[in-house]
């Protein structure tokens, strides 16, 4: 009852808090106060100050420009990684659980050893077969994070087909493929959205960690979990090359989160 | 900065030291008197080790470890000196064709069998074999009066240095990897994979005055910075190949740092045999458009010296001051030279790096800016070091990348790489004169004359502006100072016998 | 009782399914992607016939194929074979790393267990008053913040601000089991946070709803008091209903453990599993998988049991 | 000693529930009755008008939301309003007992019933040796055979009549003075609902127990109580004996409330559905057999939960389908409707098929609006139609089902249960079937809304001349509703004919049962 309440702070508080996301977005696609990749000996990890607000980094290179800039790269490989696996994964788990047998037998035992398969690898093979660019980079995202998806959906899917208003579907001999994407998908979101949203956090670290093998954003561009990966060695000297992305970070996930904790509130709260 | 054999010829060596910055040299004072025996040490190294086969190892990472094990006829010291070690003394025939080597006596393996001259004849047989610039070797005799005659298939007065190649006991090639049984001042204890080396102190070791300390171990750290956080939480005592971001941090009540010029040549190498980089003049204008010092400063924190051309300074006599300050900064001779060549508005280019080498990727970074002023907008693309090997290195497929060449402490392994038909020629430059000098080179017997022809060449390449030549980085090595007489090597070398503790513990 | 054996069976069969396909997309992997071991092992300034040398050694110039139906058979056998470039048993490399990263998720898990069960019980007592508030919103903020950058917060805090923890000082368990756990600790924790944060969420939300529920309004009608509600019914129905939520977690765990274990420098099975891709050792990369793999089934049936022992109905759900 | 005089006054309560935006909503307004040692009150009322929040009060098991606004509680001469919850706690487990509506999840499901009721007894003595007897002679008290068999089993492997009965066992082993019953039984069929209140009655007498029996079935209340109130909106309107307020109700929502739960053909206004002259067969089945498998060890194995059923069903007639739960009548449904395959048998149809099932909340979609259910029924139905002409159609439709057109864009979860039945009808009616099927449409629906459901139903059946099938275990339904009757027990029918005769003159003998319980609750 009183949760509705609290589901509006959550909206209050999650649209502020992406809304600082996307004005980072924005203006970093049309100015930044220094130039994104202009390096300068002289100006190497200066702490935050009034000319430079969030510090320089190794290469003296300005932490809020490029903290602007990362916004569109990190938005766009956590959205595109996760609208991959979100489209592999919802139609194969819609199937999975829809039919059963031995379709679902088949989709979970490539799901699983897709899960035990090494991404990074993947990643690697993307890279080898289409080249490196970002979008194979997202590709191969998209498909290791899939079946986690595909779980999600199938095990909901299963719990829904016993409901009367698919029964009546059913009955009605509405075409499966209609069945599943338009009479049960909608009543998916709610558990679909939280795992949305730790996709999108995962998708965010995965990127920065597959820097390790030159995969991901290429340098000189950055995302924020590039710009972490890379501040590791500089955490002790200057403790703001981390702090500053992972504040992004933060209120990117964090805003996403409660943003869809509003959603699934909304949405369980008028059913019950 | 990573992989190299690097023996030196003593004479150059003097050179190399006079501007490394800060030698080893704190200790010297106090040290020989009250030499404290007994501790352990712990080394921090970043690569796993692999092989220890000493006549197979090809990793710099092994090599430096394996140095303490294993020992040679002849082995350097930290001066790059060559002094004997096996043998007491070498007699060279005047054609330069026959080494003759007096095997030192009373020297045992680390199972207790007693070095002999069947020994070093097995040993050197077998490293002619499997080293590929041993191949000269044509017969090894034992004379039977504790001497071996070492015969050479062409005359080579530079072969001294080769003859560091390790001595193991007879026959035990097969299991040399396993057992890893050398002569050196300590005994290979164990191995165990993501975990490090265990060495102890060789009691019979046949200078009884090393080695100082009872255990030393060789701590593998996932990467420099797990690496250095240990060092300075005192989990590991000797941390080489620091950047100075890192060595600066550290409180030098605690830490003694040690800087030394490498024989290494970063660069920016461009494939000569692919558009627009088959132009001499848009090599030549990348060249000018450059500030090495900037990055050697951005990079480095100046822990670097600037190169106009593939060979660095420290290579002494071959080396030609004169073409110091050739390509420096300017952008308006490089935007001329592009114009010229029909690039007046600049082109895209990519620059492949290995992701793996944090340095690289850097220079890069800095380097696709300071390009962008003259209209060159570079992408940089990371792979990793297999790919890299595979489709750079040996497939050639590249425009450019970011890497940095190691070689021998000797000019011609350092220029051997630009013969138009080298295995190793990855930037497929080629120039006729060129090739016919470095033909030449090993026929020549005059010293005099090698070194002028060694100018000739290095004119023809700064001409050609083979690639773009950056730096050649110093080499900085940090230890805790509980531990003295730690003596930093201008090659790959972790010379544990001469560390010792600075006060017995 | 036949039942449960063919479901055991038919688990078995979808497992070494899995386990073939698996190693068969390494396999394929390892044809496409650049690169060899034998180059790799020897450096840029080894001379092509070295390489080519050492690839006879190791066996590289066979075709892949051959090669891969090497490995299987002897993986059926149950020998995976020596690593190429480490040439020790690929099986004793592993196992020596197991200890860090199977030690490392045990610990993590308690750690989830042992904080987000009491808290979630304490806050769903009075949802929405101030300290639910505080864990709530402390937890979200926890469950945002990427492991891998709260790792480095806490090395950050624990070993410059407090000096009580060094990074990548490791024990084995066999040295000191004490030092051990001890040198564990931190990483496991900041594995644990966030999933603390994840299963806290989840269990609050089912004990609230659980203490809404019928058999807790009929134990109330006998009388019971709050505290043996909330242990006797509230907390028990809440396990099961968590233990899809748990086992995901634990499947995170293990994958958290390989990236945070590089952060700390600690030896565990993510640095051999990169070690192994960045040197296409083949052998080494299809064991960890295989290993990683049987883990996990082993840890999913783990929970199907748990589920089993504490509620009758999924008990009789199999057996029907 | 029992006490004597009124165990239960409650005087001028009000109670108010914070809704989701916090602000009160009054449930209980000025609440007034007594509870007489020894009786039985029956309270009956439509859903929402605050028979539970009552319940609740009394026994002091409101949750958070809700809080007494005024008014005193007095048991056994103590108010309770002014007790601290601890009190009241102990009041509970010592001399109030509530027996819920739902029995399904009202057990601990990890816990054997012994387990559950033993709590009861250990946190008065812990003697438990003593409370295993105890449990065992409270088990047999409430009707188990075994009650050894029965304290060892787990709550999901007892049918909703025996867990309704540990329940009671579990209120009665606390020997409490008030007996509070909210809905035991109404989830019940109607057998099983007939013993169940039977030893309700028994308990009443030999225990001594006072009971507030609250129902929202008159029927149910009035054989069964001393004394019956009527509520609505939080306020007792009517109350007397059981026999006086059956005959001569004071206030006309008594006697409308009467009216609709006797289902009188004539006061509601419908007519049996009578097959026409000449009238083709629309369904027929022939030897049908069905049921699920199970995986055996070497081979599936079926498990037959219809056997051998033949029917025909002819062009506007309404077929009644009755029998006790378990009988197969669900899993007949579900293969005419082709959501399960028979395992033999023929179904043949002249037509389309349309249902409507039982649970009101999971009927519609609730991801979509009913203009949405419509529009799909419409393109199942294999009709093409544009936008606009589309509304005008489907407003005629909720017009025809008693919806009203602002309906059309309401989700489900915006209706209320009776109204997302009569939409689930309006999508049958978009798709022109032939027959309907119409599997328990009423049993989870209070008496007024069940009354216009059942109106509505035969007015189509009248009007359109659509042929039905109507499944319930509710006699009343099926004798206002059908001309024919099947009557079903353990997956074989039984009985079948003309209604009349099949329920006045029983042959088999599960339709005498039936007719035996229908009676009492009736």
């Amino acid at each position: 009852m009183r949760s509705s309440a609290n589901s509006k702070r959550y909206l209050y508080i999650g649209s502020a808090l992406l809304a600082i996301v996307a004005v980072f977005f924005i203006i970093g696609l049309i100015w930044t106060p220094y130039g994104i990749n202009s390096t300068d000996s002289a100006s190497k990890f200066i702490a935050p100050c009034a000319e430079h607000l969030f510090g320089t980094d190794n290469l003296g290179r300005d932490v809020f420009s490029r903290c602007l800039a990362a916004a569109r790269y990190t938005l766009l490989v956590s959205f595109a990684g996760v609208a991959v696996a979100l489209v592999i994964g919802t139609i194969t788990g819609l199937l999975a659980g829809y039919y059963g047998g031995i379709i679902d037998k088949v989709i979970m035992v490539l799901s699983n050893s897709i899960m035990c398969f090494p991404g990074i690898l993947l990643a690697l093979v993307a890279v080898a077969i289409f080249g490196p660019s970002l979008y194979n980079v997202i590709w191969a995202l998209g498909l290791v994070f899939a079946p986690t998806f595909a779980r999600v959906y199938r095990s909901s899917t299963i719990e829904l087909l016993g409901r009367d208003y698919i029964l009546s579907a059913k009955v009605m001999k509405v075409n499966p493929v209609r069945i599943m994407f338009v009479h049960i998908l909608p009543n998916l979101m709610p558990q679909i959205l939280p795992a949305v949203i730790i996709g999108l956090a995962n998708m965010t670290l995965f990127e920065s960690g597959m820097s390790y093998l030159g995969l991901g954003v290429q340098p000189p561009a950055a995302s924020y979990g590039k710009m972490l990966a890379d501040a590791q060695s500089y955490m002790v000297t200057a403790p703001w090359l981390i702090f500053f992305p992972t504040l992004m970070l933060v209120c990117y996930i964090l805003g996403l989160y409660f943003v869809s904790e509003w959603v699934r509130t909304s949405v369980n709260g008028g059913s019950k | 900065m990573h992989n190299s054999r690097r023996k030196v010829i003593a004479g150059a060596l003097m050179l190399a030291l006079s501007f490394s910055a800060v030698s080893c040299s704190q200790d010297n004072g106090e040290a020989q008197d009250g030499a404290v025996y007994g501790g352990e040490a712990v080394v921090g190294i970043t690569q796993e080790p692999m092989i220890f086969d000493p006549h197979t190892v090809e990793a710099a990472g092994d090599k430096e470890i394996l140095f303490n094990v294993y020992e040679g006829l002849y082995k350097y010291d930290s001066t790059g000196t060559l002094n004997p070690c096996l043998a007491t003394d070498v007699v060279i025939s005047d054609d330069a064709s026959e080494y003759t080597f007096t095997i030192r006596e009373g020297v045992t393996f680390h199972d207790g069998s007693e070095l002999d001259a069947g020994d070093v004849v097995y040993s050197l047989n077998r490293a002619a074999e499997l080293i590929p610039e041993l191949s000269f070797i044509e017969d090894v005799t034992d004379n039977g009066d504790n001497t071996v005659t070492v015969t050479l298939a062409t005359p080579n007065s530079e072969m001294l240095s080769y003859f560091t190649a390790a001595i193991i006991p007879e026959d035990s090639g097969d299991t040399i990897g396993d057992t890893r049984i050398g002569t050196g001042p300590f005994v290979f204890t164990s191995y165990e994979a993501g975990i490090g080396i265990v060495l102890t102190r060789n009691e019979n070791y046949w200078n009884p005055e090393l080695p100082y300390l009872d255990k030393v171990t060789f701590k593998v750290c996932a990467d420099m910075d797990s690496g250095f956080l240990e060092l300075q939480s005192g989990a590991i005592d000797i941390f080489p190949y620091l950047t100075t971001d890192k060595s600066s941090q550290l409180d030098p009540a605690q830490f003694n740092v040690l800087e030394l010029g490498s024989n290494m040549v970063q660069g920016l190498f461009l494939n000569n045999a692919v558009a627009p980089f088959d132009d001499v003049r848009v090599r030549q204008a990348m060249n000018y458009a450059i500030d090495r010092e900037e990055i050697v400063n951005l990079i480095m924190d100046g822990a670097g010296l600037p190169l106009t051309t593939a060979m660095s300074p420290v290579m002494g006599e071959a080396y030609d001051t004169s073409l110091d300050g050739t390509y420096d900064q300017d952008i308006e001779q490089a935007q001329a030279l592009l114009a010229e060549a029909g690039y007046a508005d600049g082109f895209d280019m990519t620059i492949t790096v290995p992701s793996n080498y944090l340095v690289h990727v850097n220079t890069a970074v800095a380097l696709a800016d300071q390009l962008s002023a003259v209209g060159i907008n570079a992408t940089i693309e990371q792979v990793d070091w297999a790919t890299w090997l595979d489709r750079v290195y040996a497939g050639r497929d590249y425009e450019s990348t970011v890497i940095c060449l190691t070689s021998d402490y000797a000019p011609y392994d350092v220029i051997n790489r630009y013969i138009s038909t080298a295995d190793n020629n990855f930037i497929n430059y080629s120039n006729p004169n060129v090739d016919e000098i470095i033909t030449n080179l090993p026929l020549t017997i005059d010293d005099g004359e090698r070194i002028s022809m060694y100018r000739e060449l290095l004119g023809y390449m700064t001409e050609d502006a083979a690639s773009v030549y950056i730096q050649d980085p110093y080499s900085i090595c940090a230890v805790n100072n509980r531990l003295t007489g730690y003596e930093l090597y201008p090659m790959y070398v972790q010379d544990m016998s001469t560390v010792r503790l600075a006060t017995a513990e | 009782m036949g039942n449960e054996v063919r479901t055991v069976f038919s688990k078995i069969c979808e497992f070494v399914l899995t386990a073939l396909l698996v190693s068969f997309f390494t396999f394929a992997a390892f044809s496409i992607i650049p690169g060899d071991t034998a180059r790799v092992m020897l450096g840029p300034d080894a001379s092509e016939a070295q390489v080519q040398q050492l690839r006879t050694e190791l066996g590289l110039d066979r075709p892949l194929a051959e090669r891969y139906g090497t490995w299987l058979r002897d993986a059926f056998r149950g020998d995976l074979g020596n690593s190429l470039s480490f040439g020790t048993p690929v099986s004793e490399l592993i196992s020596s790393r197991l200890a860090v990263t199977l030690g490392m998720s045990f610990i993590a898990l308690i750690i989830v267990i042992l904080v987000s069960f009491p808290m979630a019980a304490f806050c769903s007592r009075n949802p929405g008053n101030i300290t639910d508030k505080t864990l709530s919103t402390a937890g979200h903020i926890l469950f945002a913040i990427p492991p891998f950058a709260l790792s480095m917060m806490l090395i950050l805090i624990f070993s410059k601000v407090f000096h009580i923890f060094t990074a990548g000082r490791y024990t084995a368990p066999g040295d000191n089991f004490g030092a051990y756990v001890v040198s564990l600790l931190l990483p496991s924790l900041c594995i644990a946070l966030p999933k603390i944060a994840m299963t806290f969420k989840f269990l609050r939300a089912s004990m609230i709803e659980y203490s809404h529920s019928d058999f807790v309004r009929t134990a109330k009608s006998h009388g019971l008091t709050d505290l043996r509600i909330m242990l006797r019914h509230i907390i028990p129905n809440s396990a099961v209903s968590s233990i899809t939520v748990i086992s995901l977690v634990l499947s995170d765990i293990l994958g958290g453990s390989l990236i945070v274990e590089q952060v700390f420098n600690l030896p565990g099975l993510g640095r051999l599993l990169l070690a192994a891709i960045s040197r296409r050792d083949f052998p080494l990369l299809s064991g960890i998988v295989l290993y990683l793999a049987i883990i996990t089934v082993i840890l999913y049936f783990l929970a199907d049991i748990f589920a089993a022992v504490i509620d009758p109905r999924i008990r009789d759900r199999r057996a029907a | 000693m029992r006490y004597k005089g009124n165990i239960l006054e409650v005087n001028d309560l009000c109670l108010s529930l914070s809704n989701a935006d916090g602000a009160p909503v009054k449930i209980l307004n000025n609440l007034k009755f007594n509870v007489r040692s020894g009786e039985i009150l029956g309270l009956i009322g439509d859903s929402g008008s605050g028979k539970t929040m009552t319940a609740l009060a009394v026994s002091g098991l409101l949750s958070d939301f809700a809080h007494v606004d005024s008014g005193e509680i007095i048991f056994e001469g103590e108010d309770l309003v002014k007790k601290t919850p601890k009190e009241r706690r102990l009041l509970l487990g010592e001399k109030i007992g509530v027996i819920f509506q739902d029995p399904s999840s009202a057990l601990d499901p990890l816990q054997t019933v012994e387990s559950n009721l033993s709590e009861i007894i250990s946190i008065r003595d812990g003697d438990k040796s003593k409370g295993h007897e105890r449990i065992l002679n409270m088990l047999k008290t409430v009707g188990f055979d075994d009650p050894k068999q029965i304290a060892k089993r787990y709550p999901h492997r007892l049918s909703g009549g025996q867990r309704q009965r540990v329940l009671i066992a579990g209120a009665a082993l606390m020997n409490p003075s008030l007996l509070i019953a909210d809905e035991p039984t109404s989830s019940l069929d109607t057998v099983t609902s007939m013993s169940i209140m039977q030893l309700l009655h028994e308990m009443c007498q030999e225990m001594g127990i006072s009971i507030l029996f609250i129902s929202h079935n008159l029927n149910t209340v009035r054989n069964f109580c001393d004394r019956v109130m009527v509520m609505k909106e939080g306020t007792i309107i009517d109350a007397d004996t059981s026999w006086d307020i059956m005959g001569q109700p004071k206030s006309a929502f008594t006697a409308e409330l009467l009216m609709k739960s006797k289902l009188d053909p004539h006061a509601l206004g419908i007519t049996r559905g009578e097959a026409r002259e000449n009238a083709a067969s629309v369904l027929t089945a022939k030897s049908i057999c069905a049921g699920y498998k199970y995986a055996g060890f070497t081979n599936d194995k079926m498990n037959h939960v219809v056997n051998n059923v033949d029917f025909d069903i002819l062009e506007g007639e309404c077929v009644g389908l009755i029998g006790s739960s378990g009988c197969g009548k669900t899993t007949l449904v579900k293969s005419i409707l082709g959501l399960i395959k028979p395992s033999s048998g023929i179904i043949e149809m002249n037509g389309r098929i349309a249902a409507v099932f039982q649970d009101p909340v999971s009927s519609l979609n609730p991801a979509h609006t009913v203009r949405w259910h419509l529009a799909e029924a419409l393109r199942a139905s294999g009709r093409k139609m544009t936008r606009e002409e589309q509304k005008p159609y489907f407003l005629k439709i909720l017009e025809d089902v008693g919806l009203e057109g602002k309906h059309l864009n309401r989700f489900p979860h915006q209706m209320s249960g009776g109204q997302r039945q009569k939409a689930a009808i309006a999508m049958c009616l978009v798709q022109e079937p032939a027959v309907i099927i119409a599997d328990e449409p009423f049993s989870a629906l209070d008496a007024s809304s069940q009354a216009s459901v059942i109106k509505l139903l035969s007015d189509i059946n009248a009007n359109r001349g659509t042929t039905m099938l109507i499944v319930s275990h509710n006699l009343l339904v099926i004798k206002a509703m059908c001309s024919k009757v099947l009557v079903m027990d353990k997956g074989r029918i039984v009985e079948s004919g003309n209604t009349d005769e099949v329920l006045e003159n029983p042959k088999a003998e599960a339709t005498h049962a039936l007719l035996k319980a229908g009676k009492y609750a009736v």
